[in-house]
């Protein structure tokens, strides 16, 4: 038979009403739902092969251990590193979102020559035309590494000067260095061994020094014991965090700190509540109190329950003498659970002032905090990762950004024990940054780079066969076979530590009572405490969306 | 006046008196551009997303949902009046019916438009059809309003094609015709729909266990709500037609429906209220005693904040429910013009402020202990896009009172020629 | 939605849920189809142009719906429920040969004896070449008077009863004539000519029954003089009160005599136009 | 029976320092835009400071971190859900959000007496580069739909698919931390399995100390909170407390 044209009509007619009864057109629906969702303007994240890479935070000096999970060979994650026995697992909250700084719209990528973009080339005549005029100053924000050696390697040979800038944690144990004439640098607190702290504002749950350190402890020991082994009282004028959480807070007149510790020494020795017979304030009880907002007896009773409940130590925001003093009455200092000295080689950064006023040239490596701006009218070479606001820099350098650069981890500031790790670059770096260590390689070859000074610090460790390698197991550096073997775990994430001090070595000479007040600026310009140059982009988003954070922590939102 | 360029004579009901076309568009043009601005900011919503409202993660319902709730229940007039003339056999009404209808229909395509705009994602409106939770009230609602809206467009069709011009055609003739016969049908459907989803409304806050604002106890698987808000709209459905219709008779200056009309309206409005505000009382009274107790809120929370103050109660049950429930009831008022239209203007609002409570103020009061009290300002994108839909809604009842029979008053004369 | 797509549950409210859905969707679109076929049935059963004249006769008013026979007061009051067609009226010779009301009053308007009338107002005189001749009746000739336009239909087209047969524009209103009787037009004349249509009847003319529907003698006088009365009534115009009648003489072109009166009520009415 | 994962938060260990926030925020890719605010933003862990609403010396304070409380009876967000886009599993307690078929309608927001729901009001976006940095084991959320905490579903996801190669039935608990848990600092907030009798959170569950926010709504939430203090304990009623505003 022939078919018509209305026999395929009819028959297509048909098979589209069959089509209904099968599975087909609401599999299709399905499948154009899931279509629907794939608009090309969401970014889709980048598929790879995933691993974790151990290593330390880089981001402040306290190098706390971390995480790094690599997808597609970019960081996707970070966690803390358990395995670090300082920090033990924990980061600040900056921590967890910093693998995304990189990206940061603040992000330096371009030299710039007094707000004019410029060129490395213009960047290192004009430096190496300083240099040759005269002396130049190389201020540094995070001392001990590798990198600081090569720049007071660099400066030796260039007569100028190495200078740092100290963070508010190390700032605070200057004064034990004036009087006992033991390097800041190697002095740390007994914190695990401690049964009271009196915090004089210091931000102890609040990222202070190594966070995970304290607020571990505190975890283990006080947080919600009716009867804690570890008692933190906080002295601050407004309820901080820290404040908020703390066994016992005294909302002290702002300013008054001095004059409260004066009160609780006095008390000490009137009452002979201890055995050193240091130096008696000048002020009355009635004064500090006065001064301080804190009435007699509280303060008489605080002072009580300190030795009561010791060894006990006060730790200071600052370098506070008044401080300082209280715990040499106290007899904290080279005491288990007070101050104690770490290690025998450490170098003392203190100086009279940071810049010598005949230098022709500043340089600032971008470990400096940002808003530390030198007293000169020297040329100032800035190197730095963000832009973190207005500064009176001629030359800002694009340097390395977070996990971009090899970089070696000493001891945290307040540290009780010695410890040493190696942060290895992970995210390989823009073409157009560079770090100082590089800038000033270029300028004089000659100089040893980071990694031989890496290398040749490994050897030191390995000689000295003291210590031990936390990694997922604990190893004696005395059992490991080569110092390659000992550079390649150090690279991989472990943390040397060193032995553990006896306490005693620090004594300090104090005959009368510090006048002094806290030095307005130390050791120079406006400087609080260290301070990230940005925040991770999802911090300032939480920041500004939860109540965590007053405004003024919010910066760059 | 018969200017042969602007004229629609020809498409006006012959014998129908209606403004000149100049004043007819004169009229329309405020509101064809309050409607072109609705359509930007709508515009706005859909292409940069919500972000242009004001709503927010603790807000997460606004001005949209508050407002396309009150109107949908002021359209429930539409399916109550088709159930009183088709299944009931009131034929009194029939004058006023054309008229329900119309406004019913515009009342829920424009709740409908605006809905589409309120969800985060409209391309996937249909996921609900798809994959329907059945235990969801809002299922409920999608599938009745989307069926319902599809009834009240066949039922305006007949409407449509007694056009004058249309009618000439005998294939529309002949449809409307044929339609009109089958009329109780989709009136028994609509009432149907409606009962269902006017309820559902009620229940989407009434389940709400996480709001002991709103949580209601109820039977089987409908809280109290679902109930009260059936009645409500019944009630306040008549008051709605009666404010309408009296509008009409306002703007354009003559007598569209017979007064017994409206009065009868009024007299079902009323009685319905009564039920409805009774039934609220009690229902109010358990809630406070009861069910929000047993949920750990005491009934004092709910009226610390002001505006939401105790006051609110007593103007939502007594101003706006009683007081017109019986001025309806009571002949005396309910046959003066001016008490029969406060009463039915009273009746809309207070079923206006109920919705308005149940939606924002359910949102802005806290459940944490900690959580604040909120505030909310709807956007000038929000207000303008309802706004608009409001412009569409007269625009509508316009053009359909000028070119279509929705009342009586053309060939009225005729009818009036005495027999000898 | 169906148990093959993902999230269907066999749970009772589910399918409890979705079968009130289909039940409810099934029933609109099954009314609609219903309405559409039936509409389509009627299509074919009758003319378009019968169906506009029957739902345009649902329209009038009482009034304007009076039997013949109550017209010619053989009864006293009978509305006609049969769209003015008395050919397939059951119950027309029930009345037919009872004897018509006596005395008639002076109308003021003559209309011929030999002419049948058509309610809107046209009137057929058979031929005696079989065919018909049409025209407007006096009444309609008084209101329209000499129209400004006339649009006639083609020559040799077929008309159907009761349709438009010519429209006419008189003072910018339009106005349709309907077709007394079926047929195929057969010659255009004018107002001039006293006629205006010549019509070959679909039905033998001769046969009485073919003009049954239309009025004759004693019905026409009854119904022209209700007639005027509706007019009287429509085209009373507030503060004036000009009567049609000038000295018992019906005004020639009353349009343009009483211009600002309701045309628009009254033609239609007239005209039996909806 | 079945796994019920829950948490057992311990309001007097948290510092809030917020790390949690951070970390769920990373591990969920969680954009960071400018124009979000407290009220528009994605948080699906966020730490709210409450205080006692004293002033001075006896002010006290404490930081609630507040999620999705993967309610188990009558969860009010799965009832309301028009198309099936929230579920609780059956075998995990977990209760799912699928944002890919999500409409956002935002009924299950209002529905949420915890406010632990959150919509996407703008299109997902990062500044140039950083996408580079997003976690590849969960999908980017498109704007105009809800989402909320899923307990790092990813990871659970990862950690079965582990044990599934290892040819193991059971997955090892070690394997399945979410990103707050992870990080918190103070190990405040714990994890793990509430059907298990023996699990340290079920345990801490039951302690005296434990409570769980609006318990008497009846939809017997799965996240417990801990406190020696008498006045964090009655922040779990209706009233009391003050959440502090930002300076």
């Amino acid at each position: 038979m022939k078919i018509t044209r209305r026999d395929l009509l009819v028959w297509s007619a048909g098979a589209t009403a069959g089509l209904v009864f099968t599975p087909v057109p609401y599999k299709l629906l399905g499948d154009l739902s899931i279509w629907t969702q794939n608009f090309p303007w969401i970014p889709q994240p980048a598929h790879g092969p995933v691993d974790v890479k151990e290593s330390s935070c880089t981001l402040c000096p306290n190098g706390c251990g971390m995480r790094v999970r690599m997808a597609a060979g970019w960081p996707v994650g970070v966690a803390g590193a358990r395995t670090n026995p300082v920090s033990r697992g924990a980061l600040c909250p900056l921590g967890f979102a910093a693998h995304q700084l990189n990206w940061h719209p603040l992000r330096l990528r371009t030299v710039r020559h007094r707000g004019q973009a410029s060129s490395w080339e213009e960047a290192r005549t004009a430096f190496s035309k300083a240099c040759a005029e005269g002396p130049i100053v190389i201020i540094d924000g995070y001392p001990g590494r590798a990198a600081s050696q090569h720049f007071e390697n660099f400066v030796q040979k260039q007569h100028g000067v190495y200078r740092v800038v100290l963070g508010a944690e190390s700032r605070a144990l200057t004064p034990y260095e004036k009087w006992s004439g033991v390097p800041a640098a190697a002095l740390g607190y007994d914190l695990e061994n401690a049964r009271t702290i009196v915090s004089f504002g210091a931000p102890l749950l609040d990222g202070w020094s190594t966070p995970g350190r304290f607020t571990r402890l505190w975890a283990e020991r006080a947080a919600g014991m009716a009867e804690p082994q570890l008692r933190l009282i906080q002295i601050e004028p407004s309820l901080s965090r820290t404040a908020a959480r703390a066994w016992q807070w005294l909302a002290i007149r702002s300013g008054g700190q001095a004059a409260f510790a004066a009160g609780i020494a006095r008390v000490m020795l009137e009452e002979h509540l201890v055995r050193a017979s240091g130096p008696m304030p000048a002020l009355t009880l009635a004064e500090s109190a006065q001064q301080s907002g804190i009435s007699p007896d509280a303060i008489r009773d605080l002072a009580r329950m300190i030795v009561a409940q010791s060894p006990a130590v006060a730790i200071a925001d600052d370098d506070d003498p008044a401080i300082a003093a209280l715990n040499v009455v106290l007899g904290a200092v080279g005491t288990s659970g007070g101050i104690v000295q770490r290690t025998k080689r450490a170098k003392s950064y203190l100086s009279a002032e940071p810049v010598i006023p005949s230098a022709r040239a500043v340089l600032i490596d971008s470990t400096v905090p940002w808003d530390f701006v030198p007293q000169t009218d020297a040329e100032v070479f800035r190197f730095g990762a963000w832009e973190g606001g207005p500064n009176k820099a001629d030359w800002l350098l694009p340097a390395p950004g977070f996990m971009e650069e090899l970089t070696d981890i000493p001891t945290a500031p307040t540290s009780a024990v010695e410890t040493y790790a190696v942060a290895p670059r992970l995210v390989k770096a823009p073409p157009e940054v560079q770090s100082a260590v590089q800038f000033l390689g270029q300028a004089d070859p000659d100089l040893m780079p980071v990694d031989k000074i890496i290398h040749t610090r490994c050897e030191n460790l390995f000689r000295a066969r003291t210590g031990t390698l936390c990694a997922q197991q604990t190893t004696p550096v005395a059992t490991i076979p080569s110092v390659e073997k000992l550079e390649e775990q150090l690279r991989n994430g472990a943390v040397w530590m060193g032995e553990p001090q006896h306490p005693g070595g620090v004594r300090c000479k104090l005959s009368d009572w510090p006048q002094a007040t806290r030095s307005e600026c130390p050791p120079c310009d406006s400087l609080a405490s260290w301070r990230a140059p940005v925040l991770p982009p999802l911090a300032s988003k939480l920041y500004q969306e939860s109540s965590l954070r007053e405004e003024s922590d919010r910066r760059n939102a | 006046m018969a200017s042969t360029v602007l004229t629609d004579g020809r498409w006006i009901e012959r014998g129908a008196e209606r403004a000149s076309l100049p004043q007819f568009l004169l009229w329309l043009a405020p509101w064809v551009v309050l409607l072109a601005g609705g359509i930007y900011a709508g515009g706005l919503c859909l292409y940069y997303g919500l972000n242009q409202t004001h709503m927010d993660n603790r807000f997460a319902f606004g001005l949209w949902i508050f407002l396309d709730l009150s109107i949908i229940a002021l359209g429930a007039g539409a399916f109550f009046t088709g159930f009183l003339v088709y299944l009931l056999k009131r034929a009194e009404l029939r004058p006023i019916l054309n008229t329900a209808v119309v406004v019913g229909f515009i009342c829920y395509s424009g709740a409908v438009a605006i809905l589409m705009i309120d969800v985060g994602q409209p391309l996937r409106a249909w996921f609900t059809f798809w994959y329907p939770n059945t235990h969801s009230m809002l299922t409920e609602i999608t599938f009745c309003i989307t069926c319902y809206l599809l009834v009240l467009s066949i039922e305006y069709v007949p409407i449509l094609l007694r056009n004058r011009q249309l009618r000439k055609l005998p294939e529309f003739l002949v449809f409307e015709n044929q339609l009109h016969k089958l009329m109780p049908v989709l009136a028994g459907v609509g009432t149907f729909l409606s009962f269902f989803h006017q309820g559902s409304l009620g229940g989407l806050y009434g389940v709400l266990r996480g709001r002991p604002f709103a949580f209601r106890q109820g039977f089987f698987i409908w809280p109290s709500t679902f109930f009260l808000f059936i009645m409500s709209a019944i009630a306040s459905g008549p008051s709605f037609l009666i404010l309408v219709t009296s509008a009409a008779e306002a703007v354009t200056g003559k007598r569209l429906v017979a007064r017994e009309v409206l009065q009868r309206m009024g007299l079902i409005s009323g009685v319905l209220l009564g039920l409805y505000v009774s039934a609220k009382a009690i229902d109010t009274l358990i809630w406070l005693n009861f069910t929000s107790p047993s949920l750990g809120f005491a009934p004092w929370q709910f009226y610390i904040y002001r505006p939401f103050g105790t006051s609110l109660l007593f103007i939502e049950i007594v101003l706006l429910g009683l007081l017109p429930a019986l001025l309806l009831l009571y002949r005396g008022t309910r046959e003066r013009r001016g008490f029969l239209l406060t009463a039915a203007a009273l009746t809309c609002a207070g079923v206006v402020l109920d919705r308005f409570r149940l939606t924002v103020q359910t949102l802005a009061l806290p459940t944490l202990s900690f959580d604040p009290f909120l505030q909310y300002t709807p956007s000038w994108q929000e207000v303008l896009s309802f706004a608009g839909v409001i412009a569409y809604g007269v625009i509508v009842y316009s053009l359909s009172y000028r070119y279509l029979p929705l009342f009586a008053d053309a060939k009225g004369d005729r009818s009036h020629v005495p027999v000898d | 939605m169906f148990p093959w797509t993902d999230g269907f549950r066999w749970t009772i409210n589910h399918v409890v849920f979705l079968a009130l859905f289909f039940t409810v969707v099934t029933t609109i679109v099954t009314t609609v189809i219903f309405a559409a076929r039936r509409a389509a049935h009627d299509l074919q059963e009758h003319s378009g142009a019968e169906i506009c004249w029957k739902s345009d006769f649902a329209e009038l008013a009482e009034s304007d719906r009076r039997c013949r026979h109550e017209l010619a007061g053989r009864v006293i009051s009978r509305k006609c429920d049969n769209a003015f067609d008395c050919r397939h009226c059951s119950q027309y010779s029930q009345f037919a040969d009872l004897p018509a009301a006596g005395t008639l009053h002076e109308l003021g308007i003559n209309y011929s004896p030999q002419r049948f009338y058509h309610r809107g107002h046209t009137w057929v005189e058979p031929k005696e070449d079989g065919t018909v001749a049409i025209g407007l009746d006096e009444l309609a000739e008084h209101l329209v008077g000499n129209p400004d336009s006339v649009a006639m239909p083609e020559l040799g087209s077929e008309i159907e009863l009761n349709a438009t047969a010519w429209r006419m524009k008189k003072n910018g209103k339009e106005i349709q004539v309907r077709a007394p009787i079926e047929g195929k037009i057969a010659a255009i004349g004018s107002p001039k000519d006293g006629w205006y249509l010549k019509i070959r009847p679909r039905l033998d003319p001769h046969d009485p029954a073919t003009l049954l529907h239309l009025l004759r003698g004693p019905e026409v006088h009854g119904w022209l003089s209700r007639e005027l009365e509706r007019l009287q009534l429509q085209l009373r115009t507030p503060g004036s009160a000009p009567s049609l009648a000038d000295g018992g003489v019906l005004i020639h072109g009353l349009m343009d005599a009483a211009p600002e009166a309701d045309w628009d009520t009254a033609l239609a009415s007239t005209f039996l136009e909806a | 029976m079945s796994t019920r994962y829950g948490m057992v938060i311990d309001l007097d260990r948290c510092t809030g320092c917020g790390a949690c926030m951070i970390a769920c925020a990373a591990e969920n890719n969680v954009p960071s835009l400018p124009q979000a605010t407290a009220r528009t933003g994605l948080t699906p862990m966020l730490v709210r400071r409450v205080s006692n609403g004293m002033e001075g010396q006896a002010r006290r304070e404490v930081f609630v971190p507040i999620l999705c409380m993967h309610c188990e009876h009558e969860t009010p967000c799965v009832s309301v859900c028009p198309q099936q886009a929230v579920e609780l599993d059956k075998g995990t307690g977990i209760v799912m959000q699928m944002p890919q078929r999500c409409l956002g309608c935002r009924y299950c927001m209002t529905a949420c007496p915890y406010h632990a729901r959150y919509f996407n009001w703008w299109d997902p976006a990062w500044p140039k580069g950083m996408e580079k940095s997003l976690n590849p084991g969960v999908a980017v959320r498109m704007r105009g739909v809800v989402e909320k905490c899923n307990l790092c579903h990813a990871r659970l996801h990862s950690a079965e698919e582990k044990a599934a190669a290892a040819g193991k039935r059971e997955i090892d608990p070690a394997d399945y931390v979410p990103a707050c848990v992870e990080a918190c600092p103070t190990a405040a907030i714990q994890f793990g399995n509430l059907a298990d009798k023996d699990d340290p959170v079920s345990r801490a569950a039951n302690s005296s100390d434990a409570f769980r926010f609006l318990e008497r709504i009846g939809t017997e939430p799965k996240v417990y909170y801990k406190s020696g203090e008498t006045w964090v304990k009655a922040l779990k009623e209706s009233v009391s407390g003050v959440e502090v505003k930002r300076g």
